[in-house]
């Protein structure tokens, strides 16, 4: 079995899938495999899910692996935590993190500080998933992402795939960890569609991609952030800017070396992230420049995030507010002293 | 200490509501009740229509179905009186007075909507109706709307509280923390539980060990009512004596009511969870406003009394939509205000 | 659809746990219960010096009054069953057979502690015991628990749990929620609560709506159970029942021990919430360990051999202390172990 | 009424008070001025507060205004929440910020957001407080630091005061604010004694105070680590190195204008805080300096923060896992390119 493809080079037998396809694919394909691993969650069964990332599961696995939970996150994030304890492993699916807030104690403070505080003896392999960060005109109450507060605390793995290859494959990865998973994804990237490499391949967590060379300026993100990031480079290309894409993959344990090497290459950095800017990953990666590179930095590091409000429901204001193309087109220009 | 021994049911004789009576309305009433809840009809197929059209996005729940548990309770209901509910809340807002224009231009997210456009469907509150949301997290209104009956108690303003929530949400376990302090603070407040027998696409009987939801307060010690929430008059009834109950002092009442929502969960469901022929039946035996003709043809109210109501609420629901569809978004500097009051 | 009307018992006939009876124990038996919650005893009066010595630090919450609780329970236990509580946990460790040695090494915050002097008082674990912890979230342990009996009934490994939780802990959402979960999907898990009447300062008239915990799952029909939690013999024949019905695959029961805490709610509670007399007339009364003394001079057992096990006992907790104090603290480097299991 | 005492000048008329003196007064003094103020949380009431910060409210307020609750911080704070909608204005106190993740979806999802959502009509006058991060030798699960999770909430504002003069005017403040405020306070420094200007003194929110002046070096802090910076600075002093020492008081909204302003004049910064590294107070303010400090940087912002593990219970590891006085010097030092 392939450890860790390197997705951006050729490969001849690739699948086209879209991201929902890939999720669904790494679960069933563990599932198969381990007869442990389960999923609960709101509607995942009868219902294939409700953004249909369980689509078929219940038909192959029967209602003992795929199992509908009443609405109630606080309760079933710490059944399938106290399940993990006795030695199964749960894929807990939330319909979105934004509900997940009602079970963040569990996956704090059951899930993330156990085995530590028994000094290595109570593992808790547990994977919790589901759509992080804004959808559509959902309001402010279903939009938040979740990933700098989850990516703080030590005990958790925290992953936030972009693409259908990684997701699949960082989803298997997730599944197979002895550690408690935090797994974000993105319900706007559910539908789209790449190409996937046949066979099993399970990632290494924690090591960030190249998705696009450049030598200009680094722009770094995760999940939705990075489609954002390479349609900049592609424009930014036809300027001359050689804009270097990197996606983070996975933001706990955070991959500071991958950004740094780019940095040390490229002298500019800027951070796509959709999300509020206060104490986020963009903080994050901005300190770890300041601490690790600021002397490869030609100029200071940029983010590039949501407004800072919470997200409005009018068509125009949430344009507004969400982080964008032509956003993080400008912040690069501006790190290059061009425009 | 109590002997040691196995057992099931609470014995205890708590106070009670009196048997509820369903409502005799007269002439007045009847006309009233009819209005509001084929006011909240064509509003929602309204809003559906516009949905159609990509002029309302996101998530938006339509009420048809059930408009005899807000008209029911909400026409029982006096300004002094709290209301809130979660997402699915057009109609009980349209039923606490507020101008349809500005619901419907919410919906749309413009600038003259009741939220400036920013809360959207899920996200409606008027202070001024005492209609406090529109939430949309599944159950958040039980703690919030115990936290105004609390407010009316610690007014002594007389006003009770009115939470409505669906049978989905009655597993949440913050309903039973909300249902052990409002019955130990004896807070004013009735609970209804809009049993609509799902869930999105959970049937009451795969999320609930016990689904006779008015009993969800037993280990509360709240008196449980239950009514048709299909009919109107029956749903009346029982919330006169709720809140009779509740306006005395003796603490919350939980009110189930037992509906169905003819529509998906929201715009976007495909339904595969129960069959035509299910929606159907109810829509034929069951329906709300239809089951009220036979009222309205005993009270002496006829046809050409009901045509015009109808097309006066054809005219408010177009006259709504059209001023959603034609009004302005909000300006873009409204992107930065309202998110705190206070400038520090 | 039910018929309108007000309504305040559940009316249906649960399947029920058999009526239990005040465990007839052999000579054997009761010399083994009588030498756990001596064990337990003086281990926490042990505990309770060393805190005073500043050798523990933090919080500590002490056992003594609860014994017959933990004792009654675990010895009805067996191997295949999986344990879970809450910060008080000391009792029901060394009743899961846990050295003395390694629980007094943890709760001085030694190397040789079972979670490496990393988790304390609150928090510690065995897996080769089935002891789950250790938790020190109010409340948490309860979906836990639920999640550890769906795990007996997904391995189908003929285990169930236990999950022990207070009076205070009794009004968290999340009980309600697992409360629900656990009915539904009938898992083996019994949920006891120790219902000592307080919740650090709270007696429970004024934190709870229904003070008979063992009714707090008619919401959800779950039978309930209650027993003298300060009488070993009642406590085991109670759950003697509760087990052979849970194991038996009809879902989970709810079993209330009435019992008391002789000392703080932790180590630095002054305890004014209650009077001196309170305390003395339990102690004097109703004290677990002394209540024992007529059934085992029935059994023909007699005050030699109660001192011999006395001395044993002062033996092996003495060693455990001295252990406690001279083992080492953890190396500094295992400041940064344990965090994750796997490598990235 | 005088408005936001500059606590540094000297004062003729000041009072010794504990910090948990200063709060408790706070509360009654607003308590005593408007009768929609109350205090509701575990223990408040009859047992004078589980840290006694609310001692004598109930004999002074009675039962109706000084209210104890169930263990139910989820229910409570919504039941909090929703007084302040409808006109009250509560103090609801968490015995500790831990317990409140179990609130914190009411927290962020009812109180934050509310008055954006509903245009400016729906107000949240309600203030969160308790102790918040370590106390002694409570392990992993009882010892967490909230702040930069809530700090990255628009539509809170955070405040994390140090001594008892700023606890007391800026409760005084929370409690007058129209805002959700979370307040977070720290048991270690409940007990500690601060002059206290007598009188009435509201603070004004959002503004950082100079606790120290010096020219060499900035250090940023903010709760007990503001303790920590001014001890540090004490012996950094007999060195020769003159920091200047930042309390930041409020959190949301940052003074980022002080932060940079003593930046401009020391070219160096230190971040201190009781609390993990990834995605903190301190990572912010190490991206705002990067933004918009950038050209005063003599050297890269350091921050001095708690080791990023669960906190163990061990005395010794304890220890080590927390921020202290000699990691912030050895900071200092290396910034200034001394040692
Ligand atoms: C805490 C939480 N979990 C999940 C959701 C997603 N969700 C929205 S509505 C809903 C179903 C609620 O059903 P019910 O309470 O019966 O109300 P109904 O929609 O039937 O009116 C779910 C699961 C949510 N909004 N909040
Ligand atoms: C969620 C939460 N809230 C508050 C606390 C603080 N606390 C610890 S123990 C306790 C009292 C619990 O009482 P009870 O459940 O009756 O158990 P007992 O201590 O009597 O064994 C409280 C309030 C906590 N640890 N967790
Ligand atoms: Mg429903
Ligand atoms: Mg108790």
């Amino acid at each position: 079995m392939a450890q860790d493809p390197t997705p951006t080079a050729p490969s001849s037998d690739m699948v086209r899938l879209t991201v929902r396809e890939a999720l669904r694919d790494a679960m069933a394909e563990e599932m198969r495999a381990d007869p442990r691993v389960f999923v609960m969650g709101e509607e995942v069964a009868e219902y294939q899910g409700a953004y249909k990332v369980t689509q078929g599961l219940l038909e192959e696995f029967g209602a003992k692996r795929v199992i509908d939970t009443p609405i109630t996150e606080y309760g079933f994030a710490g059944i399938g935590t106290g399940a993990a304890m006795g030695g199964l492993r749960p894929i807990v699916e939330f319909m979105t993190f934004n509900f997940a807030m009602q079970a963040i104690d569990h996956i704090i403070n059951s899930a993330a500080k156990t085995n530590y505080m028994s000094g290595g003896q109570m593992r808790c392999p547990i994977v919790f998933r589901g759509p992080n960060g804004a959808a559509s005109r959902v309001g402010a109450q279903h939009s938040q992402n979740y990933a700098p507060w989850y990516a703080s605390v030590p005990g958790l793995v925290v992953i936030a795939p972009f693409d259908a290859a990684d997701a699949k494959s960082l989803l298997k990865a997730a599944i197979r960890s002895d550690d408690p998973v935090v797994f974000l994804e993105n319900e706007l990237v559910y539908g789209r569609s790449f190409d996937v490499p046949a066979g099993e391949h399970v990632a290494q967590i924690g090591k960030a991609r190249t998705m696009r060379p450049g030598k200009d300026v680094t722009l770094v993100s995760y999940s939705i952030g990075v489609g954002l990031a390479l349609e900049a480079a592609e424009t930014l290309a036809a300027e001359g800017i050689e804009a270097e894409v990197i996606d983070l993959r996975t933001l706990r344990p955070l991959d500071k070396d991958a950004v740094l090497e780019s940095l040390s290459r490229t002298n500019r950095l800027v951070i796509v992230e959709e999300g509020w800017p206060q104490c986020s990953i963009a903080s994050e990666i901005m300190a770890i420049a300041m601490e690790e590179g600021f002397d490869d930095l030609d100029a200071p590091v940029a983010r590039v995030t949501n407004v800072d409000v919470p997200l409005p429901y009018a068509n125009n204001l949430e344009k507004l507010a969400l982080v964008n193309t032509a956003a993080v087109m400008e912040a690069a220009r501006k790190v290059c002293y061009r425009g | 200490m109590a002997k040691a021994g196995t057992k099931t049911a609470a014995t205890d004789q708590l106070p009670k509501p009196a048997q509820p009576k369903r409502h005799a309305a007269d002439r007045n009433e009847l006309l009233r009740l009819y209005r509001e809840m084929l006011l909240i009809r064509r509003f929602e197929e309204k809003a559906g229509q516009l949905y159609g059209l990509g002029l309302i996005g996101g998530f938006c729940h339509l009420y048809i179905g059930q408009e005899a548990v807000a008209a029911g309770i909400q026409t029982a209901l006096t300004d002094k009186d709290s209301v809130i509910t979660g997402y699915r809340d057009h109609g009980h807002m349209l039923l606490c007075g507020i101008d349809p224009k500005i619901v419907m231009a919410e919906l749309t997210g413009r600038e003259a909507g009741i939220s400036r456009g920013k809360g959207g469907s899920m996200h409606m509150f008027s202070v001024d109706h005492k209609f406090y949301g529109g939430h949309g997290i599944v159950g958040a209104q039980v703690p919030l709307g115990a936290g105004l009956a609390f407010a009316h108690k610690y007014n002594e303003d007389g006003g009770i509280c009115v939470a409505y929530f669906g049978d989905g949400a009655a597993n949440q376990g913050q309903v039973y923390e909300a249902f052990n302090m409002a019955a130990l603070w004896k807070l004013p407040i009735i609970f209804v539980v809009e049993n609509n027998r799902y869930a999105m696409g959970t049937a009451v009987t795969r999320s609930s060990a016990e689904t006779h939801f008015w009993r969800r307060g037993e280990a509360f010690r709240i008196p449980g009512m239950v009514c048709n929430g299909m009919d109107v008059l029956e749903v009346r009834g029982t919330a006169e004596a709720a809140i009779d109950f509740v306006r005395a002092g003796h603490g919350p009442v939980i009110l189930e009511a037992q509906t169905y929502r003819y529509r998906g969960h929201s715009m976007s469901d495909p339904a595969k969870y129960r069959s035509r022929e299910e929606v159907q039946q109810v829509r034929e035996k069951s329906d709300p406003i239809e089951g009220l003709k036979d009222d309205l043809d005993a009270a002496g109210i006829h046809e050409d009394e009901l045509k015009a109501i109808d097309k006066e609420i054809r005219a408010i629901v177009n006259e709504a939509a059209d001023f959603a569809e034609t009004s302005p978004e909000p300006d873009p500097a409204e992107l930065y205000t309202d998110v705190l009051v206070g400038t520090y």
